[in-house]
């Protein structure tokens, strides 16, 4: 197994404001690792600088073995990085069927194409087929106004992996999604990244969904990885407790109350 | 040497005018996202009722100074208001929610109905309210001479600056608006009353386009298409010290009142293009303008 | 906020029925409009501007006058030689169009007026650019038009030979080598001259126009500045500074209108009325609105003999009484012209000898090279081949007393053929070669 | 390879209708439509540019670029064919906006829109200012051919109408093949959400570079066939108002469909036409009352009135 995202140093200061600070993380190819975090702990920052949205203040970024610090998403794109989005990024006004084939027309470098219809028969059945993988071909002909908050979230999942991504950071792929439907969303997409082989890396606030679906995960807090290993052994540590998952006396209190 | 001093004057003098002109233009785009090219009309309607005001005081024997310029600045205020509150209650109103360009070409189908309206009230003779500018005499510099008149047009546009100035950042209605201004889903959902702070920012902003209209009339002949001819000019202002910010307003008039009257002391021929390069060159390196902030999307 | 932003299905119906109809009547109208004109009607098409800066000061004086003149002439009660009802017996009918717009504008709309509107002739423009725009499409219409404002010097020498289209006013060249000739007679000892002009073609050529005269006929003059604010820009604070610093004895102004007004209000109050005279080569639209602002002896022009200009004779005295008793003030120039272009249409129908309504080809002919009694006196269309008016030039000095209202003081005139350039020379060439063939006695 | 789409033959169609109907139309008509016509490719540009999210407040200056083309090129170049005058107005106009795009595609929103004005305002000043081109008053369009063809006297109408009819046909096939190519969607897709964009590997600048390149270059198209058919050009076509104007048109037709410009030039110059001739004195009270009341019931333009009833069809 070969590592395909490394960072060293890595930090990124909004003026006075540390928002990541000396991130070392290595992840090999094919892991499946969490990101956990109270709000402004700098996962969402981190995401940024390795997707590219925010140039780092200093440190080093290696993706796939080539340094990757100073380029910017759409290039990462090119070379196999994809992220999906906490507030879903799609193309309200657009039918789900012409925010696919968008993105497949650039996934094969042809977006600057002016005469040929976007939507040719061969994108149309790949983007019929993630739509049926990511099980929402119901929507294939309404635009993404229309479509659920649970849906959406597929969709900006479905676009992230037509790139065909070596890697693909999800960022909140539950917020804002009622319970019922988070683990039939999070089993949809599992089921796609096992089938494709993808490394992932994803930020996550709800601690079940990082037990049932990560084999590892990176605690932030205040901008500083205080804790990289097994699921069990950082959701038991008592920093991570105090700090991220704010559970620290609960083993007590519910024995207490029960 | 006395070039330098011209300089000076003329362009703050211009910058007082321009910073007037601009000002409500800014509150309100600043407060509600709609770039009201309306305005100039707004301006237009101030201008008419001061001047009409004054013409009819004088006509009638009246020769109190003061009077004249309670009616000015009274006249052209209640005008003002009266006209934004009608445009915000009747039209505006129905369009919030819409997209900011399309807010822009509403006040431009306001804007072409109030140049006709205008029209058919006042006519198309020029009014002239030159009394108040006369009374209040000139000052002499050797060759030179200012207007008493402009230098209190200067006082009025640094009254005005101070009031707006205040009234945002010491008042309780101030902070209210700034929390609008800063994210207003957010003050909407700590239950601000969004809609009635639109309609006074909207009140207000138009009565300070009816002020500066009120303040120029004496000194230019108020005929129609006179709104038409500010707007372009305080839109660049704007534009150059960044949309929504009162400050930015200032330094902008500042900046393009200088430049301006730099051109047309040392190369007239080049003041048609002095205001645009000026916006231009801005842009250029500051592309929110001097004191604009860049919105980043959420992700 | 809880109610949607989109319109209703009931909304949508009836703007859906609205639009229809709309584009339905529009249809209809358009039809209506192609019915031909009636007989015993002449029908006119009056272009002026009605919205925007140069309505107030011209386009309105205009309509109002045509709406006086054209009233007499239906009732018969202009004097000789115009007693006469009607025109060749016609009642005259008119069709105002608004001249806003610009040029391409203007011609959408004259093509309108002859092809749809089916008007016998036009009479209008203001603006220099539209005359230039139009005069082509009037040839290839061949439709009799006059032009009765207008100033730019190059409308005939662009004009190929032409048939249909006139001008009954003079051009700007003879404004200001009028203003030349004035001041070389009034003023001889003066040497420091400036300009202040609106930043537009008719600006740029009286000011050249001005230069170019100065240095034949004064030519110890000195041009200390010329200032070039924006048309309609109305506040004038810096560029009175800048004409300040350079310390003219004379400003010499082609700005009109209410421009023209704030200037002088501004520079008198300034004080630059003290130190330098202006000379307003269109300052007689000020002439009855001046009051107090003009200082007395600020020279005025009115582009000929019209407005305060006028001579006396029948035709004038009673213009300026009918103007008057109907609109509450004492005709300008722009109403001066109007009424004259009026009184050139009516000499051609009523001088054409065609049975009921004179052809374009007949109107065109009669008035080509004819000689009419106008408000300005004898009018001849001596130039451009006999299709523009020659006519004298006029400037005097503006005096005024809150007893005895506005007068003109030191009333100068200048023959036509002293101001006016001779056909088949370039206006420019002519003034710079010393004025030849000028007649100015 | 390329089969005919619905909405193509129908453009074809209406184009051979327009064009057999100059036969039988009066002469304002033929010359009323072939403004409206040139109109509609300037308006065109607006809309490619609307549907990428900008608005272009100084579509005026290409506008004036093809104008001015058509007259120096017949005025100091001794060209007079038309097709020749108006390549040369694309020419330059094309490399003004090559230049130019580098900048404004940088900007977004109001700042698009005020730097477009002030780059039109600028050309506007300079021409202002050239008085051996007539400064304000502008000057004569030369008389034209068409590959050889002089039209004879009182045929020059209908001949700019065809040629008019030619080009904008030609623009609006292009045009409704671009709005569903993977260029045309990518800039509606920019509209929508640029991050999305940019992490698609779509390069955005390089988009709407091309999109405002394309642009300029049909309202260059627009400004030649104006000053062919009316004959004169003057700087009022740089004008802020005019660029304003092609909004106007813009908004009334909606960005639905390529034909809704056309039909929104049409509307617009014959509203204008009637209210100027109707009431000569409050005809932009009129103007002014039309554009609320499309905004309030028709956002999305006229054209949504022939969408929804399609969709209550299907």
């Amino acid at each position: 197994m070969t590592d395909i995202l490394k960072t060293q140093g890595l930090s990124r200061y909004f003026g006075a404001v540390v928002a990541a600070e000396d991130i070392n993380v290595t992840i090999t190819d094919g892991e499946i690792v969490g990101v956990i975090g109270s709000n402004g702990a700098g996962k969402t920052t981190f995401i940024n600088m390795v997707t590219g949205y925010l140039p780092p203040s200093s440190g080093i970024i290696n993706f796939g073995g080539q340094p990757i610090g100073n380029l910017g998403p759409r290039k990462l794109m090119r070379r196999g990085l994809a992220r999906s989005f906490q507030i879903p990024q799609l193309f309200l006004e657009l039918s789900v069927l012409d925010n696919l084939a968008i993105a497949l027309s650039a996934a094969e470098g042809r977006q600057l194409n002016m005469i040929r219809p976007v939507r040719t028969p061969e994108r149309i059945s790949a983007a019929d087929d993630i739509l049926e993988q990511m099980n929402i071909t119901q929507y294939r002909n309404e635009m993404v106004t229309a479509m659920p908050q649970g849906a959406r979230k597929l969709l900006d999942i479905a676009i992230a992996m037509l790139g065909d991504p070596k890697m693909l950071l999800l960022d909140e792929p539950t917020s804002g999604v009622s319970t019922d439907e988070k683990y039939n969303l999070m089993d949809t997409v599992m089921e796609v990244v096992r089938r494709r082989g993808l490394t992932v890396l994803f930020v996550e606030h709800d601690m079940e969904i990082i037990q049932r679906y990560v084999t590892r995960v990176l605690a932030f807090a205040s901008g500083v990885v205080i804790k990289d290993g097994a699921v069990d052994e950082v959701l038991a540590d008592a920093q991570v407790q105090e700090l991220v998952t704010g559970k620290r006396h609960q083993p007590q209190t519910e024995q207490g109350d029960v | 040497m006395l070039t330098i001093w011209a300089i000076l004057i003329d362009g703050l003098i211009y910058a007082s005018w321009l910073f007037l002109v601009a000002a409500g233009l800014t509150v309100i785009y600043g407060v509600m996202r709609i770039l009201n090219m309306a305005h100039g009309s707004l301006y237009a309607l101030g201008a008419y009722a001061s001047a009409s005001s004054i013409g009819w005081y004088y006509a009638n024997g009246g020769d109190q100074l003061w009077i004249a310029f309670a009616l000015l600045a009274g006249c052209a205020i209640v005008i003002g208001a009266i006209a934004g509150l009608i445009m915000e209650r009747g039209v505006l109103r129905l369009m919030y929610g819409r997209d900011e360009v399309l807010m822009l070409i509403v006040t431009f189908a306001l804007l072409l109905i109030l140049e006709d309206l205008m029209k058919l009230a006042w006519g198309t003779t020029p009014y002239f309210a030159y009394q108040p500018y006369a009374a209040l005499g000139r000052f002499n510099f050797g060759v030179l001479s200012v207007s008493g008149y402009q230098i209190m047009v200067i006082g009025v546009s640094v009254v005005v600056g101070a009031i707006l100035w205040f009234w945002l950042e010491r008042t309780r209605t101030g902070k209210i608006l700034r929390s609008i201004i800063h994210d207003r889903e957010v003050s909407e959902a700590m239950g601000v009353n969004v809609r009635r702070m639109f309609t006074m920012t909207f009140v207000i902003g138009a009565g300070l386009g009816a002020i500066a209209g009120g303040f120029t009339a004496p000194i230019i002949s108020v005929v129609p298409g006179i709104g038409v001819e500010v707007i372009v000019v305080a839109f660049a202002v704007v534009v150059t010290g960044g949309l929504g910010s009162i400050t930015g307003a200032a330094i902008g008039a500042l900046i393009v009142g200088l430049a301006r009257a730099a051109s047309i002391h040392t190369m007239p021929q080049l003041e048609l293009f002095i205001i645009y390069a000026v916006m231009a060159s801005v842009l250029i390196f500051r592309p929110n303008g001097l004191f604009g902030q860049a919105t980043a999307r959420k992700i | 906020m809880g109610h949607s932003l989109q319109p209703k299905s009931w909304q949508r119906t009836l703007l859906g029925t609205a639009t229809s109809l709309a584009i339905a009547s529009g249809g209809i109208l358009g039809f209506a409009g192609s019915a031909s004109a009636q007989e015993d009607t002449f029908k006119v098409g009056l272009v002026t501007f009605l919205s925007g800066g140069a309505s107030g000061p011209f386009g309105v004086p205009a309509a109002q006058a045509a709406e006086t003149v054209i009233k007499a002439i239906n009732e018969g009660t202009l004097p000789a030689p115009y007693n006469t009802k009607g025109i060749n017996g016609l009642q005259l009918e008119s069709v105002v169009i608004d001249e806003a717009g610009g040029p391409t504008k203007q011609v959408e709309e004259y093509r309108n007026l002859v092809q749809r509107q089916n008007v016998d002739a036009v009479i209008g423009y203001i603006s220099s650019g539209d005359c230039l725009a139009v005069s082509p499409v009037a040839e290839e219409l061949k439709t009799f038009t006059i032009a009765f404002d207008c100033g730019t010097p190059r409308l005939f020498p662009e004009l190929e030979s032409p048939k249909y289209f006139f001008r009954t006013g003079l051009d700007a060249t003879a404004d200001n080598v009028g203003a030349a000739h004035y001041l070389k007679e009034t003023r001889p000892d003066i040497t420091r001259v400036a300009g202040i002009q609106q930043n537009y073609a008719w600006g740029q050529d009286s000011w050249n126009d001005f230069q170019l005269s100065m240095k034949q006929l004064m030519p110890g003059a000195e041009f200390v500045d010329n200032q070039t604010p924006q048309i309609f820009q109305g506040s004038y604070g810096t560029e009175i500074s800048a004409l300040q610093t350079n310390r003219p004895e004379i400003i010499h102004s082609s700005m009109w209108g209410g421009d023209m007004e704030a200037f002088v209000a501004q520079a008198n109050v300034r004080g630059l009325l003290d130190q330098a005279t202006a000379l307003l080569t269109t300052g007689e639209s000020g002439f009855n609105r001046f009051k107090g602002q003009a200082p007395d002896g600020t020279i005025l022009g009115g582009r000929g003999p019209f407005g305060a200009f006028m001579p006396d004779n029948d035709l004038s005295e009673w213009f300026s009484k009918a103007y008057e008793a109907q609109h509450g003030v004492p005709p300008s120039y722009p109403s001066s012209k109007m009424a004259q272009a009026l009184l050139a249409l009516k000499y051609a129908a009523d001088n054409s000898g065609a049975e009921g309504k004179p052809s374009d080809e007949q109107l065109a002919s009669t008035l080509k090279s004819a000689t009419f009694e106008s408000v300005s006196g004898t009018v001849r269309m001596a130039l451009a081949d006999g299709h523009q008016a020659l006519q004298p030039m006029y400037y005097g000095e503006y005096y005024y007393s809150s007893e005895t209202g506005p007068e003109l003081r030191n009333i100068r005139s200048y023959s036509g053929a002293c101001v006016s350039p001779p056909d088949g020379h370039d206006a420019q060439e002519w003034i710079k070669s010393g004025f030849p063939q000028a007649d100015c006695n | 390879m390329m089969h005919l789409q619905k909405s193509e033959v129908l453009l074809i169609v209406a184009a051979l209708v327009l064009g057999l109907s100059s036969f039988i139309s009066p002469d304002w008509l033929v010359f009323t439509s072939t403004l409206a016509i040139a109109a509609a490719l300037v308006v065109m540009g607006v809309v490619m540019l609307m549907r990428a999210g900008l608005i272009s407040f100084g579509q005026g200056l290409f506008y004036c670029m093809g104008g001015y083309a058509v007259g120096l090129g017949g005025r100091f170049l001794d060209v007079t064919d038309a097709l020749a005058l108006i390549g040369l107005g694309v020419l330059a106009t094309v490399a003004l906006a090559m230049v130019l795009g580098l900048l404004l595609t940088r900007y977004r929103e109001i700042f698009f829109a005020m730097l477009t004005l002030a780059f039109s305002m600028i050309l506007y000043g300079i021409l202002v200012k050239s008085h051996g081109l007539g400064s304000t008053d502008g000057f004569g369009v030369v008389d034209w051919s068409i590959l050889g063809y002089q039209p004879a006297q009182g045929h020059e109408s209908s001949t700019a109408l065809w040629l008019a009819i030619v080009l904008a046909l030609a623009a609006a096939l292009f045009l409704n093949r671009y709005f569903q190519s993977s260029l045309g969607l990518a800039c509606e897709a920019i509209r929508e959400n640029e991050v999305r964009v940019e992490y698609m590997g779509i390069s955005r600048r390089q988009v709407l570079y091309i999109n405002y390149v394309i642009a300029a270059a049909l309202g260059s198209i627009g400004g030649s066939l104006t000053a062919l058919t009316a004959g004169h050009v003057d700087p009022t076509m740089a004008y802020w108002t005019i660029s304003g104007e092609f909004v106007f048109i813009a908004l009334l037709g909606g960005t639905g469909h390529v034909a809704a410009p056309f039909i929104a030039a049409f509307i617009f110059i014959l509203v204008r036409t009637y209210a100027v001739e109707l009431f000569p004195n409050s005809w932009q009270l009129i103007l002014g009352v039309v554009l609320l009341l499309i905004i309030l019931f028709l956002p999305k333009g006229i054209w949504s009135l022939f969408t929804r009833k399609r969709r209550a069809e299907a």
